[in-house]
C-alpha cells in the first residue's frame, strides 16, 4: 500500500498521482508498469486492476508518479484518491525500453499520455548523455503535457499540433527525415498513438533504424498466466501473439502490427 | 419528444418498463405514482391458498439476493374479487401471472383470468424451487409446449411465458413456447443457488435452495435474451438485475422489447420513475425519437480494435 | 495444529487451496511461493497451436468479470516438453489440464500426458463457448459419458472432470462422469454470458460471448457443489467465486474436497496464500482439527427460527 | 437523505443514532419503522435496506433517533456513519402502537433493544397522563438503557437483570401479577423477547388484558409485495401469516405465536 503524496488536475482530461513507494517499486525500470487497484467511482464495485506505466520516478525522495487519463470507471475511481490515502498497486511489471551504448541521439514520439510512458526512458537517456529529440503530439497546447519535464532533461522538444495542423503525418515524417539527415536519430521511441507508429516503423524500416514501441491492451491478471493481453506481431512474415503484460508493454517497433 | 411506448404483440405500454412479478403490488403506490408505468404486473397466483416457505425467506448474496418465498397466495378468487378491483384503480395494463402444478388446471386458471380488467396473462412456468413436471416446467421443451398449448386454447388474451433460466437449453424451450402459441416470453425467473451461513452452517434461508435475482445475475440473463431474441419472432422481455437507466437499454440492444425489475424495488422502491424519466433523457442524448428503435441495435462486431485501444490514450 | 490437508481420490494435497486452470502459470512465482498451494494446475491445452479469441478478451461485469481468451495455447508438445519441466522447479503435485473437440483426440492426449510429472489430469469438457458436440461436453450426458469412458481407458492417472454451469441437470452429468469413471468433480467452469457497450453498442468481448467468473456466480456454484456432492461418491472440487476463508469454509460445507479460484488471483494476486493462512486460523478458532471435517458439514436444516429472530435484539 | 446530527456508542453493542429528519418523516407514529439503506462495512456491496424502529422523535428541532444493535453487515454498516453523512432511509413505515382512551395505566415490558421500540409509545401514553409502568429486562445493568428516557416522561422503572436472577420468567410474572392486582395494568406492550412475550401472553390472557406486541422479521421490500417479511399468528384458533412490514410490525398480543 502507497501513500499518495499529492493528486492534481494537469487539464480537464489528465491526472499526475504521485505516490510514496517501497524500495522494490522504486526499482521500477523505463516503460515498465504497475498494476492499480483504483476505488470505485460509484456505488458497485471495481472488479479488475488497472496497467498505469510510470511517468517519472524520484528515487531521492523515494516517490512514483504517474499521469494518466480518465477514460472509464478505472481512472474516474483512480482519480478520487486524496492525498493521504493509500494506493494498492502490484509491480513493477513487464520488460521496459532498453539503451544501446552505440546510442548517441535519439528520437522519442509521443502522442497525449504516450508522453507519459516516454518521459522515463528520455530521463535516462539524458543522463547518459544520450541526445534526446522529443516530438510531443497533441490535440492542443492545453494537452501537450510534461514539455518541462523533457525540457530539464536537457531534450530538443518539437511540439506538434492538431489545432495548427502542425501534428498532420506528413509534417511529422518531414521532421523525421530532417533528424535522420542530421544524424540525430540512431534510435527510435515511440508510444500512445497508432498513426505515429506506423509512421516511425515504415521510416524506421526505410532508413535501417531501430525503434521500440510501448503497446497497451486490456488486462486481467497483468503477470502471465491469463492470456488476456495479447497482441498481434508479425516475426519474419509470421504472425504471433504475445502477452503485453510480460513478453512487453515494449516491443521491438519493426515485429509491432499496431491496431 | 423521445416516444418511449412500445408494443408486446398487441399490447401497447406508454414506456418499457414494468416491474417483475412478486416485486409489485399496488401497495407501492405509498412510494411512487404507479400510472407511471409501462404495466402493473401482479404477484403470482395458483388457485388455491398457499401458505409459502418457512422464514427467513431471504438472505443477501454477492451480487444481490436469494429468496424462496415459496409463492404464497390467497388463492385466484381473493386475486379476481379483491386484487383485479384495487389494481383498477391505476390505468396502466395489467398483467396476471398465474401457476400451477398441473396443465389441466393451470389452462383452467388462465380461462377464469381472462376478465376484460386483464390486459395480458402471464404463466410462471419457472418457479426455479419446483421440479419439472410440476411448476417448473420451463426446465424442458416437452413440459413447455404441452403447459403452453393448453393455456393458448383456453384464451384470447395474450399470454407471456415467463422462462428459466436454469434450462440448459433456454433456446428450445423459447421455441417450444412459441410454437405453443406464446405472445411473448419474459426473460427470466431467478437462477437456483444456494447460501450456506458460516457461522451457523445452516442454510441463509428457510427454504435452503433458492432463486438468485439481483445484478449478479444481470450478464447471464443478458445473454439468454440476446439468445432467445435471435431464436423467435415473437417480443422477449427482459428480466434480470436492471437497476439503472443504461441496464435498460443493454437488455434492449440484445433483442428485448420491455424490461421488468424486481430486485431495484427493493433496494429503491422509486427508482422504477427515475429510470422511466432516464431512460427518455438517454434517448433524447443520444438521438434516439422512439425507445423501440433500441430493440436488437446491438452492433453484432467486435469491438474495433481501435476500441480495446482507447486505452492507448490518443491525446 | 490444524490438519489442513485433505485427499481427493489417491491424491493427498497439502491443502484444499488450487489455482483455476487459465489464471495460474508457473510465472506467479514472482508474486507468492507455489510451494505453498495445495496443487499447480496447468492452463488447459489442446493438442496444437491456437491463437485464441480476438481482444479484447476480458471485460468487467456486476459481480465479476467476462472472459473469451478461447483456449490459446503453444500445444501438447510445448507443454511437455517446456512447461512442465518448468512447473517441476516446485513441489506441490502437477494437474495437467486438456481439453479437445474430438473424444478420440482427447483420449491420445490423456495417455500422452500420462507422464510420471504429471499428477492428475484434469478434462476441460465445458469450455463455455464451444458447442456441446465439440469441446464443450459437459452440457450432456451422453457426449460426457462418451468423452469421459475414451479417456478413462486412456490412463492409469487420476482423472478429474470439469463440468459446466451451463448443462440444465448438471447431476445428470455428474452421474455421468462418474459412471464413466472419472475420480472427482471439478464444479464448474464459467457461466456463459453477454456484455454489451452501451457507448458503441458493440459486445464488450471480441468474442461476444464469454465466461463470467468472480463473486457474482459464487451462490450459483454453491448449488451445484451441493447437488452435485449429494449424488456422487467421488469428491467434488468448488470453483467459482472464492475470494475469502469463509467462501472457502461454505463451499467445503456445502460438500466440497477442495477448492480452486481464478478471479481473485487477478484482483490480488497473493491472496491464495493468505487464504490458506487464514484458513487455518479459522479452523483453530472454531475448534476444527482437520479442515477435511468441514466437508459435507452443512446442518441440513432451517435456520432455527431463534435465528431469523436473531434480529430481535434479545439484550 | 437525512443528515447525521450524532451517533454514538450506548455500550458495546447498541449505538444512539439521530438525525434530521423531513416533516414526513417526523409524522411517524409509536411502533412505526424505517427500512434504511446502510452503508457497506466491507469491500463488497449491501444489497438489502435494514428495518430499524423509531427510539424517539424530537418534532421541535425535526429529528429522529434510533436506537440499534450491531449484529451483521448492516448493523456494523449503519454503525460507520459519522455526523455530518446523510442517511437514505423509506418510511415511516408499518402499523404501530395505539392507546384506547379507557386506558388509564398501562404497563410496557422490553428486553434489550426492545425498549427502543418501546420507548415512544410510552412517550405518547406520558403525555397523555396514562400512568406507565416500564419492565425494563436486560443481561446487565450496562445494557439497561433508556432508563433515564423513561424516567423523563414520568414512567416508574423496574429494572430486571439477568446478572441477579431477577429477569426470571416467574420474578417478572410476580412483578405483574402485582401490577394488575394494583389496578395498574390496563394494557400490555412488549417487545424484544419471545419468553417474555409468552409470559406476558398467557398472564394477559388469564386476566383479560388486552395487548400488543411489536414483531421483527428478515424483510426485503419493506412495503408489502413481496412476502419476505411473514411471521404466523392464530386467529380464532386458526394459522394464518401476516406481512411483518405493512400488517404489523405491531400485533395482537394474544394472536402473536411466536417464535
Ligand atoms: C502497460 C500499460 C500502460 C499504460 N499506461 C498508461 C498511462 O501511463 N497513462 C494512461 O492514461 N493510461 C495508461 N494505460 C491505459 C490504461 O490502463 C487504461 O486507460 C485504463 O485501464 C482504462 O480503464 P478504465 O476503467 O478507466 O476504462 P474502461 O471503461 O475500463 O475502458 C476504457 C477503455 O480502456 C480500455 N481498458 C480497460 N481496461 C484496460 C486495461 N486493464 N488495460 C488497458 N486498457 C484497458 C478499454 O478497453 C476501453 O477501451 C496503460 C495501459 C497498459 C496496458
Ligand atoms: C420492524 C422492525 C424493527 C426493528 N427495530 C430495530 C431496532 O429498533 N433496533 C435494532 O437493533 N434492531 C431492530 N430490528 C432488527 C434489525 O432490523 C436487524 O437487527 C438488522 O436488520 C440486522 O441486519 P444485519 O445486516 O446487521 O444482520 P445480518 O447479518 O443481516 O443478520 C443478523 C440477524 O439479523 C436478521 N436480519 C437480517 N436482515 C433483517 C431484516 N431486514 N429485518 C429483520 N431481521 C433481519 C438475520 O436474519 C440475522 O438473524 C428491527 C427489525 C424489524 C423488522
Ligand atoms: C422476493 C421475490 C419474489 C418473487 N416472486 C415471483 C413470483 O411470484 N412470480 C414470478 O414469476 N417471479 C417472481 N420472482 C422473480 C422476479 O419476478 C424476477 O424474475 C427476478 O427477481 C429477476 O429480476 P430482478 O433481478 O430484477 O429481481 C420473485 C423474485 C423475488 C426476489
Ligand atoms: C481468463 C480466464 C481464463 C480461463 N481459462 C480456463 C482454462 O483454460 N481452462 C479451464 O478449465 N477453465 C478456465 N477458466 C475458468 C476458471 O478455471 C474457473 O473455472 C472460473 O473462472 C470460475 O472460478 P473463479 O470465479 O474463481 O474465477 C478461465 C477463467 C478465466 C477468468
Ligand atoms: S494480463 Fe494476464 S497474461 Fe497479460
Ligand atoms: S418485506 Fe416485503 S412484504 Fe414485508
Amino acid at each position: 500500500m502507497c501513500p499518495v503524496i499529492s493528486h492534481v488536475w494537469v487539464n480537464e482530461e489528465y491526472k499526475h498521482l504521485v505516490v510514496e513507494a517501497t524500495p522494490k517499486a522504486l526499482a521500477v525500470k523505463p516503460g515498465q508498469f504497475f498494476n492499480l487497484l483504483c476505488p470505485s467511482p460509484d456505488e458497485g464495485e471495481l472488479w479488475l486492476r488497472r496497467p498505469q506505466s510510470v511517468y517519472a520516478v524520484d528515487r531521492a525522495q523515494g516517490r512514483i508518479e504517474f499521469l494518466y487519463k480518465c477514460v472509464g470507471r478505472g481512472t474516474f475511481g483512480l482519480a478520487r484518491l486524496q492525498p493521504g490515502d493509500s494506493l494498492n498497486m502490484v509491480g513493477p511489471l513487464g520488460i521496459g525500453f532498453h539503451l544501446r551504448p552505440e546510442w548517441k541521439n535519439i528520437v522519442v514520439l509521443g502522442r497525449g499520455v504516450g508522453l507519459a510512458t516516454l518521459a522515463p526512458i528520455s530521463q535516462v537517456a539524458g543522463e547518459q548523455d544520450v541526445g534526446v529529440t522529443a516530438i510531443l503530439s497533441a490535440r492542443s497546447p492545453q494537452f501537450l503535457m510534461s514539455g518541462e519535464l523533457f525540457a530539464k532533461i536537457g531534450a530538443e522538444i518539437i511540439g506538434v499540433l492538431d489545432s495548427d495542423g502542425t501534428s498532420a503525418v506528413e509534417n511529422v515524417a518531414a521532421i523525421l527525415e530532417r533528424l535522420i539527415a542530421a544524424g540525430r536519430a540512431d534510435a527510435f521511441f515511440t508510444c500512445g498513438s497508432n498513426r505515429l507508429m506506423q509512421l516511425m516503423k515504415r521510416i524506421g524500416r526505410e532508413h535501417g533504424i531501430p525503434g521500440q514501441v510501448a503497446m497497451e491492451q486490456v488486462m486481467a491478471c497483468g503477470l502471465g498466466p491469463c492470456y488476456v493481453c495479447v497482441r498481434t506481431f508479425e516475426v519474419k512474415g509470421e504472425k504471433v501473439l504475445r502477452r503485453v503484460c510480460i513478453e512487453g508493454p515494449v516491443f521491438d517497433l519493426q515485429e509491432a502490427v499496431g491496431w | 419528444m423521445v416516444d418511449l411506448s412500445v408494443r408486446i404483440g398487441s399490447v401497447r405500454l406508454a414506456n418499457p418498463v414494468m416491474p417483475a412479478s412478486g416485486a409489485f403490488s399496488a401497495e407501492l403506490s405509498q412510494v411512487m405514482d404507479l400510472n407511471r408505468l409501462g404495466a402493473l404486473v401482479a404477484k403470482t397466483v395458483s388457485r388455491d391458498f398457499r401458505a409459502g416457505n418457512p422464514p427467513p425467506r431471504v438472505a443477501e448474496v454477492e451480487g444481490g439476493m436469494i429468496n424462496s418465498i415459496g409463492l404464497p397466495t390467497k388463492g385466484l378468487e381473493y386475486f379476481l374479487k379483491v386484487q383485479v378491483p384495487d389494481y383498477k384503480r391505476f390505468t396502466p395494463p395489467l398483467v396476471a401471472s398465474i401457476t400451477s402444478q398441473d396443465p389441466d388446471d393451470f389452462a383452467a386458471m388462465a380461462r377464469e383470468v381472462s376478465i376484460p380488467e386483464v390486459a395480458v396473462i402471464e404463466v410462471n412456468i419457472s418457479c426455479p424451487t419446483r421440479n419439472p413436471g410440476g411448476g417448473n416446467f420451463a426446465l424442458h421443451e416437452d413440459h413447455t409446449y404441452k403447459v403452453m398449448q393448453g393455456i393458448r386454447a383456453a384464451t384470447d388474451k395474450p399470454v407471456w411465458c415467463k422462462l428459466s433460466p436454469n434450462a440448459g437449453d433456454v433456446v428450445a424451450i423459447a421455441k417450444a413456447a412459441e410454437a405453443a402459441g406464446a405472445d411473448a416470453l419474459v426473460v427470466a425467473n431467478t437462477i437456483l443457488g444456494l447460501k450456506i451461513d458460516t457461522k451457523t452452517f445452516r442454510p441463509a434461508i428457510g427454504n435452503k435452495l433458492g432463486g438468485i435475482s439481483g445484478p449478479g445475475i444481470k450478464p447471464i440473463i443478458m445473454r439468454m435474451v440476446y439468445q432467445c431474441a435471435k431464436a423467435v419472432k415473437i417480443p422477449v422481455i427482459g428480466c434480470g438485475g436492471i437497476v439503472k437507466v443504461e441496464d435498460v437499454v443493454e437488455y434492449m440492444l440484445a433483442g428485448a422489447s420491455a424490461v421488468m425489475m424486481g430486485y431495484i424495488i427493493f433496494r429503491n422502491p422509486s427508482s422504477m420513475i427515475a429510470i422511466i424519466d432516464g431512460l427518455g433523457e438517454w434517448c433524447a442524448r443520444r438521438g434516439f425519437a422512439r425507445v423501440a428503435d433500441l430493440t436488437g441495435a446491438m452492433i453484432d462486431e467486435p469491438p474495433a480494435e481501435t476500441y480495446a485501444a482507447a486505452a492507448a490514450p490518443i491525446g
